[in-house]
Order: C-alpha cells, then structure tokens, then sequence
C-alpha cells in the first residue's frame, strides 16, 4: 500500500546505513532534490548510490556526495563541467566509482524490477568495461552478461501521484524514474501535484501504484 | 595504395571544410524520414542543416522522439532536455518514454543513424570515443557504447587530425574502444570516408588536400568510394 | 504424527464447506490493500468477497491494475477483460500496461498474493496446475508459471480430494509441475493448510473432519499451524 | 518512415513464404482481424505465427490456422473452449506447437526489439517447459536461458494512430501489441481511429511511430 507522508523527512525515514540507493535524474532534470535533501538530514551513511550522474554543482547528489555519505557511485557519466564535487572525492581516493554503459545501467534496474537473473547485451563488447565479465556469442553476435542492479530505496521526482501511488511524469524528466521505481523495496516519491484517485487517465499512468510504497508533496 | 582517380570530388581549390560545413556535408547524406540520434556536443549541429521538410526525426537517449531545436528565452523548460542536458523543444507528433524503452529502441537497432564525435576510428571502423586513456581521468561513458552498438548506421563527425598532425583514421585505435567494427562513415573537414567499401577505406570526397596527399598522411589504404 | 490439538479450529459439526465459502475463508487471510491476482477459474471468485473497502487492488495479467468486477448488460467492453478473457470492469485508479510490463510486474515479486487452483501440491509446495500429463491432451501454461514464481505468496484454492477420493495434496506431484517451492497456503472444502511451517504440513483449520481423520487420509505428515 | 495505406491489402502486401508472424491479442481481444483476412487474401503460407492464443472460433486467426497458412505456432494457451480448429490441426498433426510461459512469450519478444541476446528468468526451473534449455544458479536462486524471438512481420490492432505512426490502444486490448511492435522487422497495425500530428498527448503515446511501419484505418 502506498503511503501519503507529511513531510520529505518522514518520506525518507528508516533509510539504513549501508543501503543501496538509486537516485533518479539525468543531470539535474528529473533530480528529487527534496528527498536529497531530506536524506542528507537523515543521516544515513555509507551508501552506494546509483544514478546517471555524480552530481552536479552544489545541490542535490551533489551536497549528499558532500556530506560525506557516499561510499560508491555507480553511474554512467560522472564526469561534467560541473561535477566539482564528486571529481575532488574520487582525485582524492575518498570514493568509489563503478562506470556502466547508460543503457546497461537501465536494463540492469528492469531487470530487478523484473526478476531477471541476468541478460547478455551487445553493448560494450571488447572494452574495458567487459573486463571480468562473461561474454558469449549468441546467434553468430558476440555479447557480454550483465546482472541486475536491485536497491534498497529508490528516491525519484515525479510530476502527479493519485493516493494509490499511480505516476504520471513531464517530459524528459521521466527518465530513469519509472525503471528505478520497479527495482528497489521501498521506492520514495516527491511530486509536484496530488490528485484524487480516478483523476489520472488510466491509458496514461507511467508508473502504477503497486511499485510506489511513499509519496510527498513537494512545491514544483 | 591503389587510386581510382575521381577529381571532381577532389576539391583542392579550396581548403578544408568549416566546422558548420561538416555538418552540412553529414546532413546531405541522411536519408529522409530517417530516425537520427545526434549524441552530444559538435554532432548536435547537423540538426541545423535539417528543417522539419527533411522529415528526420530526432532521438535523445534521455527519452524522447521529436525533439526539436535548442530552447531559447521563454521556450526553456528544465524538464526538456537533450542528451547533453541542453534546453531543447518539442515538436508534434514528439514522445516520451523512460530509459529503458529508450536504450531498448537505440540498442534494438531501431535507430536509423546516429551521429558521433570521436578520438579515433579505425580501418576495420572500431570506435574509440569514451575514454583518452590518461589514467588521470575520471572515465565517463554515458550512451556512447549503446548507441555505437545499436543504430543501423554509425556517422562519425571529427577533424581528421589532431592539434599535433596525427590523424584520427588509423589502422588500430590506441585510445580504449567504445565498440567494435561499428562506424559507417567518417566525415571530417578534409575528406570523407566510407568505412563499407571492403579492404581499403573508401575516400567520398576531399577538401583542400587531394587524394593523394591524403593517402601519404595516413597509415590506412585508401579508394575512391562510390565511383 | 504429531498432533497438537486445537479443537476450537476443528469444526466437525458441520459439513465442507461449499465453494462460496472456501473462497471466503481464502479471503479473509488476505490484508487489506494488497496487491492480488486471481489466475481464471475458481479463484476469481474470491474477488466476490473483498470488497472495494478491503483496499484490494486486483492485477490481471493481461495488462491492468485495478480490476473490478464482472461486466454485466451496457458495462460489457470487448476491450476490457480479464485473464479467463470475461468482460469486466475498471474501478478508479486503474491502469493498463503491456504484457511485457506486466509479466515483469509478476516475476518480479511485485504483487502481493496470487490465488490459483491446482491439480496438486507437495508437502514442499511444488505445484502442479497446467497440464495432467495425458499425452493426448494439448499443453497450454498461460501465465500460470509466471504467477507462481513471481507472487509473493501463492495461495492454492481445490476441492481437498478427487472424485475418486485421492488427496491432491501430496508427498510428491504425479503431475507435471508448474514451479517448485512456490505454494504457501492451500485452502480447501475440508482444511486450510500451511506449507511454510517447516517439517509437517501445517493444518489451520479443518471442516466435516478431524484433525485424525486428515491425517489418516494424507500421505503427509500434519501438524496443527498458526497455534 | 511509417507509410499511411489505403487498404487492409496494401498494409499486408510483400510478406513472405516461411515468415514468422507475430499476432496480437489476447482471444479476441485487441487481435487484429482486418489484417489476418488481409493475410488470408494475400495467400503466405509455410508460417511461423506467434500469439498468445491459437485461435478463437472461426474468425481471425483460427481462420488463418484453417486456410491452412501455418506450419507452427507458437504460444502460451491454445487450449481453449473454441480452439476447435486449432485442436484439429494439432491432432491430426498438421501443425507444430511450442508452448511458452506467457511471461517468457512477452520476455523474449522484448528482448529482440530490445537488442538482449537471451536472459535468465526463474519461471519454468524444473517443469516440462524447461527441458533441453540451459539452466544457471545466480545468485543463489535456479534460471532458465530464453532466447529472444524476432520476427518479419508484426500484425496488430491499436485504437488510434497519428501519421508518424504513434500509438495509443485501449484498456486491455493493448496486451501484446506494444511488444509486438519491437520485434518485428515490418510492424503492420490496423487502427480505429487515424488523427493528426500533434493530437496525441506526446506523454501518453504508447507506441513511437518509430516501431510502426505501415497503418490502415479500419471501422472500429
């Protein structure tokens, strides 16, 4: 059952040190900065986040990363103009970084979501990062086995939620939100708008409720 | 080097092509209604040299088909953004979908083109773009690896040589590879190349430099393509 | 076999009970706001007994959360049913999905609770549901394996014996299996079972018969569950 | 680029001998019949026809099944109260059966439009379904491989079309159909409804018309 919370900090609370966290957004877009937010407060330490990103500028991922919470970054690109923070952590040893290929990093998250043990994708064939890892040729196409990336919490933005956790997103801020919302136990949304159940048109609804267990609302 | 000599594509009257007409030279050459991925950075221009008449539709791996040029004043909206996480617009007939429906269609080889920069291409059209090698650096993919596996066709956008005077077109890349045997065509501001053509790289077309100049400067054999 | 007597749950005043009311029985065990699937057939009459109040939100796999239930007269929408393709209905708060979403809905451990029948299941709560293992009949599975290895619960709804008075629950299925270790609960005309108790088959009720008698009729060692 | 037909016939002209077809629907229900009289008409034979089901009745596909067009068929149920013709076919033994869990079905079909070369689900260990495929122990729990079924020719029902080839379906006859559509090399649907571009809402689009290859429009 999905839960309305009062507050981001009853949103987030419970996370445990340790965790395993997927952090949705690409760059800032789609970022649930309240939820951050919330978590920096919360105080969970040694977590492995996942996310496409490592952050950017001063906010977000950025300040959780700051914090000092973060013992691994799993993400596809790290590395931008403004990832200052992040950059100073890993030049100085303090973090741990695993890069995937974006569309891995995806399919990994489904196949979580999913109950999939595994899944040979072309992507990546022949580089550093199949190194160490299975490869296969399969119909005369070479591929590599890539294994689910599950969580124990996913925090994600979204645009409405109805009570019963259904979402709806806004344009490219959609982006790895409804695939990370299927592949962690306790999946966490902040949303710009709450609607009465029935308001969201079924054929619509990105994300159903059964994969949302906490929405808050949060000012757009 | 065996030379099939085509000189009307050999335009040594002038010197190398501007970085606007790189693009305009890759637009020419996508086909209409193609569904084109324009990755980030330089090969996001070739979409100024395609209107809406072109009927190419334009894929961003962070979920979504129709994006339309970049967003100004008013238009920009932080939830519509491109792969280089740049205001973009949307235009109709536009969906959104989530990330794994987005590298789903991009590495189901339902991507008619895509078009990207690179550090080196190889003869064989091995790609090296995602990583200098420099163990200083913070390695950084992105969707480069999915892309380069997943479209149809590879397009590469480049200078062909570098600040130094090597060339970027080689016979094996020295730079970590992004995906093997995967580029089409290389297009750069001296001549463009067709990886396709079997033994030997096809040369399309020159600028400021004649074919065999060309042939000199690199370490891979080279014909005249689509003669 | 050890017996710890509760007789309290051993109603032997009455007879079985009848089809409406196993179905009843099943559906008090299942919590408020779960996410249900009810398979075709007999379990979907459970839904007759959690009403919208129960928070109950039922999924059938042919793409839709928020099930209600059966359309009747002008209600009925070739577009609209369920997994033993009956007409039903929408309540709100529904939403639809493809199969591929939904099956990943249901192998991924998403859904609460399934309710299927079955031809048998073992004491180790392998169940055997789609095929009787006739070599003339033609197999068909639909998504029974699916729901079995993926709820997070199964709970098995059957008449306890067959016509020729055999127990369908076993010490090992004679049928072909649908999945293995997958069964939770089974619920019955004459006992409701648990199979999660460790060593013995758990025993949580029983109706027209004993605890003894049950014993005396099953391959499978009892015990008294839920005490 | 999706092409706009005039007819049922011209949206099925050029499929071959020996093709493997995909068929939405579940029963009757989103299953494309314009097109499969269409196919009738057009005369392919020696198929490889792939549906949940085996046929209804004596309409749509089992009219296909009776025309004598299919060589296989590949499927989750065919035992139905109206398989008839199915079951004749089936046990006179003029046509071959795989059965599939109807999960893998909708798995595997993904996985081709999806560019997966094969994957490990839990469903099947240990049943009848299962024998002859490989099995693997991930993490502690048992998998079966299953490869990606791809296909020539997708045929499917949607409820409206834009002419970029978007779609949207309606309730539960959207079932396969968005599948479908991924894996097939020619996707071919019938629609209710043909609007123009720009009238679907771009964040409720079902199907990109990138996976739409050719459009009828035919009475609802």
């Amino acid at each position: 059952m999905t839960q309305l919370c009062a507050s981001v900090d009853d949103a987030v609370a419970g996370i445990a040190d340790g965790s395993t966290v997927l952090v949705g957004g690409f760059g800032i877009t789609g970022m649930p900065f309240a939820l951050i937010d919330a978590l920096i407060r919360q105080g969970a330490q040694d977590l492995t986040v996942v996310s496409n990103n490592a952050g950017n500028g001063d906010t977000g991922l950025a300040a959780l990363l700051a914090a000092g919470r973060v013992r691994k970054v799993v993400c596809s690109f790290p590395r931008q103009t403004d990832s200052w923070v992040f950059d100073e952590l890993y030049r100085s040893g303090r973090i741990e970084l695993e890069v995937a290929p974006q569309g891995s990093l995806a399919e990994r998250m489904r196949a979580a979501g999913a109950g999939i043990g595994g899944l040979y994708t072309p992507t990546g064939v022949g580089t550093l990062l199949a190194e160490g890892k299975e490869t296969r040729e399969i119909g005369g196409r070479e591929y590599v086995l890539e294994l689910p990336i599950a969580a124990d919490v996913a925090l994600i933005a979204a645009h409405a939620a109805d009570p019963l956790g259904n979402l709806v997103y806004r344009k490219t801020a959609r982006n790895f939100a409804p695939v990370m919302a299927t592949a962690a136990t306790t999946t966490i949304v902040q949303v710009a708008h709450v609607v009465e159940v029935g308001d969201l048109d079924p054929e619509a609804v990105v994300t159903p409720g059964i994969y949302v267990d906490r929405i808050v609302q949060v000012a757009a | 080097m065996s030379v099939t000599s085509v000189p009307a594509l050999q335009h040594t009257d002038r010197g190398p092509l501007s970085r606007d007409e790189m693009a305009q030279a890759l637009a020419r050459d996508i086909p209409r209604g193609a569904y084109v991925n324009l990755g980030i950075g330089q090969p996001t221009t070739v979409a100024d040299h395609l209107p809406p008449e072109s009927g190419v539709i334009f894929h961003t791996e962070n979920g979504m088909l129709g994006m339309g040029p970049a967003a100004t004043g008013d238009a920009i909206d932080p939830d519509l953004i491109n792969a280089g996480k740049l205001p973009v617009t949307e235009l109709p007939g536009a969906s959104y979908f989530h990330h794994a429906d987005s590298f789903a269609m991009m590495r189901g080889g339902h991507l008619d083109l895509c078009v990207l920069g690179a550090y080196q291409v190889s003869a064989a059209g091995d790609l090296a773009n995602w990583h200098t090698g420099d163990p200083e650096a913070i390695p950084a993919v992105g969707g480069a690896m999915d892309l380069a596996v997943g479209a149809k066709q590879v397009f590469v956008l480049m200078s062909l040589f570098t600040k130094s005077g090597e060339s970027k077109l080689v016979e094996a890349c020295t730079y970590p590879i992004t995906a093997l045997h995967c580029v089409d065509r290389v297009y750069t501001d001296v001549a463009t190349f067709d990886l396709t053509t079997g033994e030997a790289v096809g040369v399309r077309e020159t600028w400021g430099i004649s074919f065999d100049e060309l042939s000199a400067r690199l370490d891979v054999p080279l014909t005249w393509a689509g003669s």
